[in-house]
């Protein structure tokens, strides 16, 4: 397990400096100055100098990756005049269009995504594979036929689709939802769930029809193997096999593919994010592309990117957990 | 000099929009609340701003208002401010705020003496000091906090290379004989400067308070309300300040307890909450987001939607402008040709219709305060005269039509976005004018457009002044030594023409309103007659707010209703 | 004389030949009426986008043309007439706000919508054959540095990515190839992976190995061994995984970073209809219903056409002596944990989906 | 079902059906086909057996006989998956066919127990040893769960488990193959049955450890007194392990008698021509005349893997261990050998025992870790691809499996054609002499353009020996060559092989687990065990008088077809077993 850990780590660094450098160069080619955003409007030369200057984009990239990196590490100071900013460590860059510490603005937005992704994937496990193992053990009727069909639709929606929909739907027509603004869960936790509830379905449908096909294929999978024969031959009943001896194996893929998609979630859910007006790690990114505010984009992605690796991590983890035939090493 | 006038501008329309500035000017209609206005009923109670830009820096040294702005003016009181007590013309003139009288002019317009009330005090009951003034205006000179508007620089003595209080010391033109006395020394006469006063420059800032950058988070209050969070501009709640008295303070109603502002919404959503009002949304308003389709589709529908929306009219004017340096445009008959073909009807439908758009065919806003002065040189009726524009095109030296770019921005919905650039190219290909289209991400357009060197020959522009008066509005756009190299230009155009320098100049120096409006209506229409860009519309703002708030009247500054006036149920 | 004869010979009956196999998989594509319904709409689909300008033609219209006078200006736009000033003129009524023709647009946009996610998957298959046969048929150290690179690709939000390189490349880049090469690039991971693995699993077999015996260079082996091999997944992996293509597009569109204007496509009809949906619900529900279907019809047929080039996933469940019984799959898989995404993840079952 | 067609001698023909465990009568199993519209195969045609208290019998077949779908009749296991079942089924006095599911469901693992082939796939791998037996234990007596868990140790203990009581918290995957199926055994005697039907219980293991626990179920039989249903299709393992045997062919009985009479004298044709194809470890070679010529000779051979994650092996030490330098399997580990000129070295060993890898290295498909592969005394050890161009005609390989040794998608002819066409030979040429190749090992040269799934799996095999010979090599390992054939087939291929040497003066390497087989067509064998050659010389000195401890117990494991032979070695295998665990102390299970 310690070995684990340790090999982990180390990838992990890895995998994060190579993204940082990548994403680092890439934006580095754009055309446009983020120190005239930062300086605002009536900003000459010398102004634009001194901006340039404090947000460090006078230097060459290398040096400016350089100083990245040694701030995700040791922090970093900001010369702006009189009073120099520090951005404490792990500083992940200071925004040029917010003057602010980036890490301060992903963890303000954080709670959004935490709390649709969260919400969400209650929803889509429940649902998911809840219709996933009942389509795989009432194969081949039409209780099969139909969640199938409703599976491939689910599948089938666009998650912006289905945003919509349901606010025109529940909010707009219907009127038995307030339409959809994030509430903090310490402010108001009935109207953080209230404002929540939509969201949650739309992010929760596609996932929960593909985690239903998932699902199925995996119960059927392993409701073919041996070891479930032998069960039957040994007059298990059939509740019992399958709660007993197929639903471990049956769900241990699906539960490692859902730590990679919180994972990756918890990065921002731009679609949804977007169609509900939430103000989250999505919507932040996109805003700072738009405003070529280098330090976020980079931020925001290497967090992204942080919580993939470590769902990864994570996933092997359950997976070893879940299976006692896998060792970490 | 040259330098100094580099101030104007940069930072370009993309950047007025998405840090809710308003660059401002009043007149039009006055709306009003829709109840009886009694501000002793409608004490107490929270506010919520639902907006779809953050209101970025809250530091009154970095923010770019008109007349003190909407919710800066909450918390920052300034030298001057608009008058904010009413929704006729009136409101589109300075008034009194922190100091006693609007400012007494000397030594022709070249020396402004302010005093100070009795009384006034911070939030934490300190006594607030002319000091204090002048130290926050030499604070909006330092580097490291940019943002605010350019006049003071370009204004006062010595301002083209002061560097800020943290490292060039004090700046002498500003004098502070006593605590309650403040005097400005300018390089020129400008008549306008109580105008300038409005701006939250002007405010106060204790230094021992001064935290620099990130003075934001908690800027000290003079107003009726202080901030208790500001979450990077995104939300912001302010609180009643025990320590302002309406007493010394007749500008402000400060109706309810608590003022909270959210931002970071989608348009759509804020109309569609503000519609549905449920909730806490019924004393709800926005500051920055124009009714959509679906809210004017229900006007007049069951949900009395009518009586829920304020309109106002902001001095701004949406147009082509040409680059008159670059091939074909720098052909007079060219740009007539544009002209006569332009689709104003498909233009004004492409931003939302008749509801929030008005045609133009002066560059200067159709509001009295600005000297507006009707003329049409190049009637091309509601939807364009193509067979006209191939007439001009042909005496142009083009018979067999022309193919040209139009620069746009990638921003949807807005007025130099890809519909309204679409609506142009149709309609210039009536005229047998072939549009290719370029866009660029707002910010690129900005740079690309504010420099002389990189400007295309045509593309989306827009100008809205900072305050209510023609100078500000025609001068930068077309008083030639206002070309600006370096970038931050917005004479477009290019212009440079003796007879129009001479004449800005001479307005200038004028002191009384009435006559200087007069005189910049006629160099409006002189100017339009050379057809150096296609005006295509003034904005019309249509807010919609809560079924429980009051007392939305609309001021002649910004066009806005005032939020210091407002009141919730 | 004789010599062509053999040679055309050999070249017909290994023809005749290889249609038996392919006629088997028809025949049991053909038995899935599901996945026949579904090819007739991607027909329908694809004759659609290929005829737009024959059907904008026939229909009197253009794509492009305002129709100030069909829209009303005082209510911001909305179309006059009903279900959004559908007329004999304007089949599917016009666009709100400057009443262009809906059905022009739709099928003009279904070029982009299409030729985009046909064009990504083109560039997405080529690439994971590519690296997949590399990784597959490279040393250690290339297995495993490309292995690395599948699994961050995969990983990472491809949206996240899209809209950043959609906004940092120049504006005169042709936006339909810039939107298929982006959404190609950063969708490579998984068929590196499906391909990566059929790779290794072909050239550990017999035949591969009788083949380097017989003195076949490692191009030869490669062309002619393991390439075939690829065929059927890889096929199956593109039908399946152009539907999420063209979500994807749709998505890219919606957040305002597809398509420019004046050229349409479902995703940016969607993105402007959002305001008009209470006003002109049809301007809505026409491009939302074709995504829709468009997206079923591909994940249906690709569903189809796996389970007809895979039929063991028919008979699985036979009781009875299961000769040359392979190791449990997930056994297998456990043999490499850290390696990532589980196996199953990376199951072409379930395509990745594009967002969140 | 007529009975002229079937030969019965069954010495329990006579016994009252009452005494009976099992009882079947005119079994058909016939299953819909997944392609045709309505048809259906018959796996079992009108099958009848029956068994009593303390007696076994052996169902013996080839593939698709239907042996095994007869077997998953009797406990009714083809209940709701669409097959159709006819015929009565009486197992334990209970009509299987009738039962309800609940009826059903108590006869299953209760009165009738089954053993099934792949013990790894047949236990659930989530599951600890000891909770399976005693799950199943508590389900049909309701015991306590401290009472199932003390039965799961006391069976395991019986079967030979060592240490049950902690190997019992055990896994599935943490146990050998043969302690695996060990275990199953345990499962099924928990609830001591009546009948224990075992499927196939020995095919996936190595020889020795098939010997083993084909004495467990011999010893379990005598010491419970229950019936014994033995399904297998290898006729050595019918005539140590059971009393009785019925011979299957296409879903029907041909030959039902005592082991002893159908195998000495069978009464059908089909079941003789089973006897005979069946390879015989006493059966000597005619010795080809060989001189001392070397052909290939290989040094010090090793190579090494890593091995799998979270295995044994020797460990990596310190940071390297740590920083996931993988510890290292010993595939081969120090072979020396030669090959003459036109001999068959035969070289024999059980799974994992590194005899594959060995033949691959001699063909260059791999590359060995370190010693020397030398080809007429050059060193071909380190050669790239291109330098190996030339050596490849030389070296050719025949390979064990046939379905993966063909490509799907190309016709056999071009498959066979492949290394003439790569070797710059003309199309028309090539496919005149790979006629004539398919016609000299036995097809039609019409077959040219047929595609591999079109033949069998004997037809297969000789397409790869024509592929094999098509540039004329001097040197042919042929890896497991028969072992995935029935009998019947096997006996051909290995004709083939021996006429092919001497017609075209090949020299072989035969590789095979089977030591009967090996023995048949070698002139010097090897016995390779863990990567290393434990004794090598001579075939008939090696297998008459073997030298190593290790040939000697693998030689003792194999089946014979004598029962009165198949019992002594038994007892001879009782004497070695103790005879080892004296001088080791090992756990002779540790092999298996």
């Amino acid at each position: 397990m310690l070995r684990f850990l340790l090999r982990r780590s180390v990838s992990t660094v890895l995998v994060l400096l190579v993204l940082s450098a990548v994403v680092f160069t890439l934006f580095y080619a754009t055309p446009g100055d983020p120190a005239i955003l930062a300086c605002g409007k009536g900003c000459d030369g010398d102004r634009l100098a001194v901006v340039r200057h404090k947000l460090g984009t006078d230097l060459p990239l290398w040096d400016q990756y350089w100083h990245f990196l040694r701030g995700l590490v040791a922090g970093r100071d900001y010369d702006a005049g009189a009073d120099t900013t520090h951005c404490a460590a792990p500083c992940f860059g200071y925004s040029f269009q917010y003057d602010q510490p980036v890490l301060g603005m992903i963890t303000a937005r954080l709670p959004v995504d935490v709390s649709l992704t969260l919400g969400a994937m209650v929803i889509w496990m429940v649902v998911g594979v809840g219709t996933g193992l009942l389509s795989a053990l009432r194969r081949g009727g039409a209780t099969e036929r139909l969640l199938t069909g409703l599976t491939l639709a689910g599948m089938s929606t666009p998650v912006f689709l289905i945003g919509l929909l349901l606010m025109m739907a529940f909010c707009s027509w219907l009127g038995w939802l307030p339409f959809p603004q994030y509430t903090p869960i310490a402010d108001d936790p009935a109207r953080w769930a209230a404002n929540l509830v939509l969201p949650w379905l739309s992010l929760a449908l596609i996932s929960a029809a593909a985690y239903a096909r998932m699902t199925r294929s995996s119960m059927l999978e392993t409701l073919a193997e041996d070891h479930i024969r032998t069960g039957r031959a040994y007059g298990l009943p059939e509740r019992r096999i399958v709660a007993g001896h197929a639903l471990r194996g049956a769900l241990t893929p699906v539960i490692t593919l859902l730590a990679i998609d919180v994972g990756g979630m918890l990065g921002g859910a731009t679609l949804t994010e977007t169609v509900f007006g939430f103000d989250g790690l999505g919507r932040l990114l996109v805003n700072a592309v738009n405003h070529i505010d280098l330090p976020v984009v980079v931020g925001v992605t290497l967090f992204a990117a942080f919580f993939i690796v470590i769902a990864n991590a994570v996933a092997d983890v359950l997976y070893a957990v879940a299976d006692p035939r896998v060792a970490l090493a | 000099m040259r330098k100094s006038r580099a101030l104007y501008a940069a930072a370009g329309t993309a950047l007025l929009s998405s840090l809710a500035v308003a660059c401002g000017s009043g007149g039009g209609a006055g709306g009003s609340g829709h109840k009886a206005f009694d501000p002793k009923d409608y004490r107490g109670g929270t506010l919520t701003v639902l907006n779809h830009n953050d209101q970025g820096h809250f530091d009154p040294a970095r923010l770019y208002t008109s007349g003190g702005g909407k919710i800066p003016t909450l918390v920052f009181r300034t030298l001057t401010t608009r008058d904010h007590t009413t929704g006729g013309p009136e409101g589109a003139k300075p008034v009194p705020d922190l100091a006693t009288d609007t400012g007494t002019p000397s030594d022709g317009a070249r020396t402004w003496t302010y005093h100070l009330k009795d009384g006034l005090t911070y939030e934490d009951g300190t006594p607030i000091k002319a000091q204090d003034v002048k130290y926050g205006i030499e604070r909006s000179f330092a580097p490291e906090l940019p943002g605010g508007a350019p006049y003071l620089r370009d204004w006062l003595v010595g301002g083209e290379d002061y560097q800020g209080p943290y490292k060039g010391g004090e700046l002498d033109s500003i004098v502070v004989p006593d605590d309650r006395t403040i005097v400005f020394h300018l390089r020129k006469p400008e008549g306008d400067f109580p105008y300038l006063a409005t701006a939250t420059q002007f405010a106060p800032v204790p230094k021992a308070k001064d935290t620099g950058v990130n003075y934001e988070k908690h800027p000290v209050s003079s107003g009726p309300y202080k901030v208790v969070s500001n979450d990077q501009g995104r939300t912001i709640v302010l609180a009643r300040n025990p320590h302002w008295s309406q007493k010394n303070d007749d500008q402000r109603l400060a109706g309810p307890d608590r003022i909270v502002v959210q931002s970071g919404l989608d348009q759509s959503v804020i109309n569609q909450r503000l519609a549905a009002s449920s909730g806490a949304d019924a004393r709800a308003v926005t500051t920055d987001t124009n009714i959509d389709a679906s809210v004017l589709a229900k006007l007049n529908g069951p949900q009395g939607l009518k009586d829920r929306v304020a309109t106002g009219f902001f001095g701004e004017t949406w147009y082509l402008a040409f680059n008159t340096k670059a091939k074909p445009f720098d052909n007079q008959k060219v740009r007539e040709a544009i002209s006569y073909a332009v689709d104003r009807r498909s233009v004004v439908n492409a931003v939302g219709g008749t509801a929030v758009a008005k045609p133009a065919t002066t560059f200067l806003p159709d509001q009295k305060a600005f000297g507006y002065t009707p003329y049409d040189y190049f009637p091309g009726g509601a939807s364009g005269d193509p067979a006209k524009a191939r007439k001009v095109l042909a005496e142009a030296g083009y018979p067999n039509g022309l193919t040209i770019t139009l620069d746009h921005t990638t921003s949807a919905g807005d007025g130099n976005g890809p519909e309204v650039a679409t609506a142009v190219q149709e309609a210039l290909k009536k005229a047998g004018i072939t549009v290719r289209l370029h866009a660029s991400e707002s910010n690129d357009y900005a740079e690309k457009t504010q420099k002389p060197a990189t400007e295309p020959g045509l593309f989306l522009q827009s100008w809205g002044a900072d305050w209510p008066s023609g100078g500000p509005f025609l001068a930068p756009v077309f008083d030639g030594r206002q070309i600006l190299k370096g970038g931050g230009n917005y004479n477009a155009s290019q212009l440079d023409d003796p007879k129009v320098n001479a004449e800005i100049d001479a307005i200038n120096k004028l002191t009384d309103p009435e006559a200087a409006a007069a005189r910049w209506g006629r160099l409006d229409a002189e100017l339009g007659k050379r057809a150096l860009t296609v005006p295509l519309y003034h904005p019309v703002y249509k807010r919609l707010f809560g079924k429980d708030v009051t007392n939305t009247y609309v001021s002649q500054w910004n066009g806005l209703y005032d939020l210091s006036r407002i009141s919730v149920k | 004389m004789s010599e062509t004869a053999t040679v055309l010979d050999t070249a017909t009956a290994a023809g005749a030949a290889e249609p038996r196999r392919r006629g088997r998989v028809w025949q049991r594509l053909r038995r899935n009426r599901a996945a026949m319904a579904a090819l007739a709409v991607v027909a329908l689909l694809v004759l659609f986008a290929l005829a737009a300008p024959l059907l904008s033609a026939l229909e009197g219209q253009d794509p492009t043309t305002f129709h100030s006078d069909l829209v009303d200006s005082a209510t911001g736009g909305v179309p006059t007439g009903s279900f959004g000033g559908v007329s004999a003129d304007h089949w599917l009524g016009v666009e709100p706000g400057n009443g262009r023709d809906v059905f022009a647009r739709l099928a003009h946009g279904a070029r982009v919508s299409l030729g985009v996610a046909v064009g990504a998957t083109l560039v997405q298959v080529a690439l994971g054959t590519l690296v997949g046969l590399a990784a597959g048929l490279g040393n250690r150290l290339a297995d495993t540095v490309l292995s690395r690179a599948m699994d961050l690709v995969i990983a990472f939000p491809e949206l996240v990515f899209a809209i950043a390189l959609m906004a940092i490349v120049p504006e005169g880049f042709p936006r339909p190839v810039l939107l298929m090469l982006v959404i190609g690039v950063l969708g490579w991971g998984a068929p590196a992976r499906v391909v990566r693995a059929q790779v290794l699993s072909l050239r550990g077999l017999d035949y591969v190995a009788a083949a380097r015996l017989g003195g076949s260079g490692r191009w030869r082996v490669a062309r002619r061994e393991i390439l075939p091999g690829l065929a059927a997944p890889v096929i199956t992996f593109a039908l399946l995984r152009l539907p999420v293509n063209v979500a994807s597009e749709a998505g890219l569109s919606f957040l305002g970073v597809g398509v420019r204007p004046p050229s349409s496509s479902w995703g940016q009809m969607l993105s402007t209809a959002t305001t008009w949906y209470e006003t002109d619900p049809t301007y809505v529900l026409l491009p939302a219903g074709l995504l829709f279907v468009t997206v079923l019809a591909f994940t249906v047929l690709g569903d189809g056409l796996r389970t007809a080039l895979d039929p063991r996933a028919a008979s699985r469940l036979r009781a009875g002596t299961r000769r040359g019984n392979a190791a449990p799959r997930r056994a297998a898989s456990a043999a490499r944990p850290g390696a990532g995404v589980p196996a199953a993840a990376a199951d072409a079952a379930t395509p990745p989906r594009t967002e969140d | 079902m007529t009975d002229d067609l079937l030969t019965d001698r069954s010495p329990s023909g006579g016994q009252p059906a009452g005494d009976l465990l099992l009882d079947v009568r005119d079994l058909r199993v016939s299953f819909p086909t997944a392609d045709a519209e309505g048809g259906s195969v018959t796996a079992v045609d009108g099958l009848s057996l029956s068994l009593a208290r303390g007696r076994s019998l052996g169902l013996v077949g080839e593939s698709g006989s239907g042996k095994s779908t007869a077997a998953f009749a009797l406990l009714g296991m083809h209940r709701g998956t669409g097959a159709e079942v006819t015929g009565t089924v009486r197992v334990a006095g209970t009509d299987v066919n009738a039962a309800s599911d609940e009826e059903l469901r108590r006869l299953r693992g209760n009165r009738v127990a089954m053993v099934f082939q792949d013990p790894l796939s047949a236990l659930d791998p989530f599951w600890s040893v000891g909770d399976q037996i005693a799950e199943v234990y508590r389900l049909h007596t309701g015991a306590s769960r401290r009472a199932a868990r003390a039965r799961a140790v006391e069976v395991l203990d019986r079967v030979g488990i060592p240490d049950a009581a902690r190997r019992a918290g055990a896994h599935p995957h943490e146990f050998s193959g043969g302690m695996r199926q060990r275990a199953l055994i345990a499962m099924a005697l928990a609830c001591e049955p009546d009948v224990l039907v075992a499927d196939e219980p020995t095919t996936a293991l190595d020889v020795t450890v098939q010997a083993q626990i084909l004495d467990l179920l011999h010893d379990l039989r005598e010491e419970t007194g229950m019936g014994l249903l033995l399904v297998t299709h290898d006729l050595g393992v019918v005539a140590g392990a059971t009393d009785e045997v019925l011979v299957m062919q296409g879903g029907r009985a041909v030959e039902h008698g005592g082991t002893e009479d159908v195998l000495r004298a069978p009464g059908r044709p089909y079941t003789r021509q089973l006897v005979e194809a069946v390879p015989r470890l006493e059966a000597r070679r005619t010795p080809v005349p060989v001189g001392d010529d070397v052909l290939l000779r290989v040094e010090d051979l090793h190579r090494h893997y890593p091995a799998p994650r979270g295995s044994g092996g020797e460990r990596a030490p310190g940071l390297g261990r740590l920083l996931g330098r993988r510890p290292q399997h010993r595939a081969v580990d120090g072979v020396t050998l030669d090959v003459r000129r036109g001999e068959t070295l035969g070289v024999v060993g059980e799974s994992g025992s590194g005899k594959t890898t060995l033949g691959r290295m001699m063909v260059r498909l791999l590359e060995p870790t370190s010693g020397r592969i030398l080809l007429d005394g050059r060193d071909i050890s380190r050669d790239g691809e291109r330098a190996l161009r030339p050596v490849r005609r030389d070296l050719q390989m025949v390979f064990q499996d046939p379905v993966s040794s063909l490509n799907p998608r190309r016709s056999v002819g071009d498959s066979v054609a492949e290394p003439l066409l790569a070797g710059g030979a003309d199309a028309a040429a090539a496919r005149s002499e790979v006629r004539d190749l398919l016609e000299r090992v036995g097809l039609p040269a019409s077959w040219y353009d047929r595609y591999p799934h079109e033949f069998s799996g004997g037809q297969r095999q000789r397409v790869g020996i024509a592929r094999a010979l098509a540039v004329r090599p001097r040197l042919i390992v042929c890896d497991e060559p028969v072992s995935a054939l029935d009998v019947s087939t096997q006996a051909q291929v290995v004709g083939l092989l021996g006429d092919l040497q001497r017609e075209f003066g090949l020299t072989l390497v035969f590789i095979a687990h089977d030591l009967a087989v090996v023995r048949q067509v070698s002139d010097r064998v090897a016995v390779m065990r863990q990567g290393q050659v434990v004794e090598w010389g001579d075939a008939d000195r090696v297998y008459e008088s073997p030298q190593h401890p290790y040939t000697r117990r693998l030689l003792a494991a194999v089946p014979v077809l004598d029962p009165a032979e198949a019992a002594s070695r038994r007892r001879a295998r009782r004497a070695l077993l103790a005879l080892d665990r004296s001088a080791d102390g090992a756990e002779p299970a540790a092999v298996a």
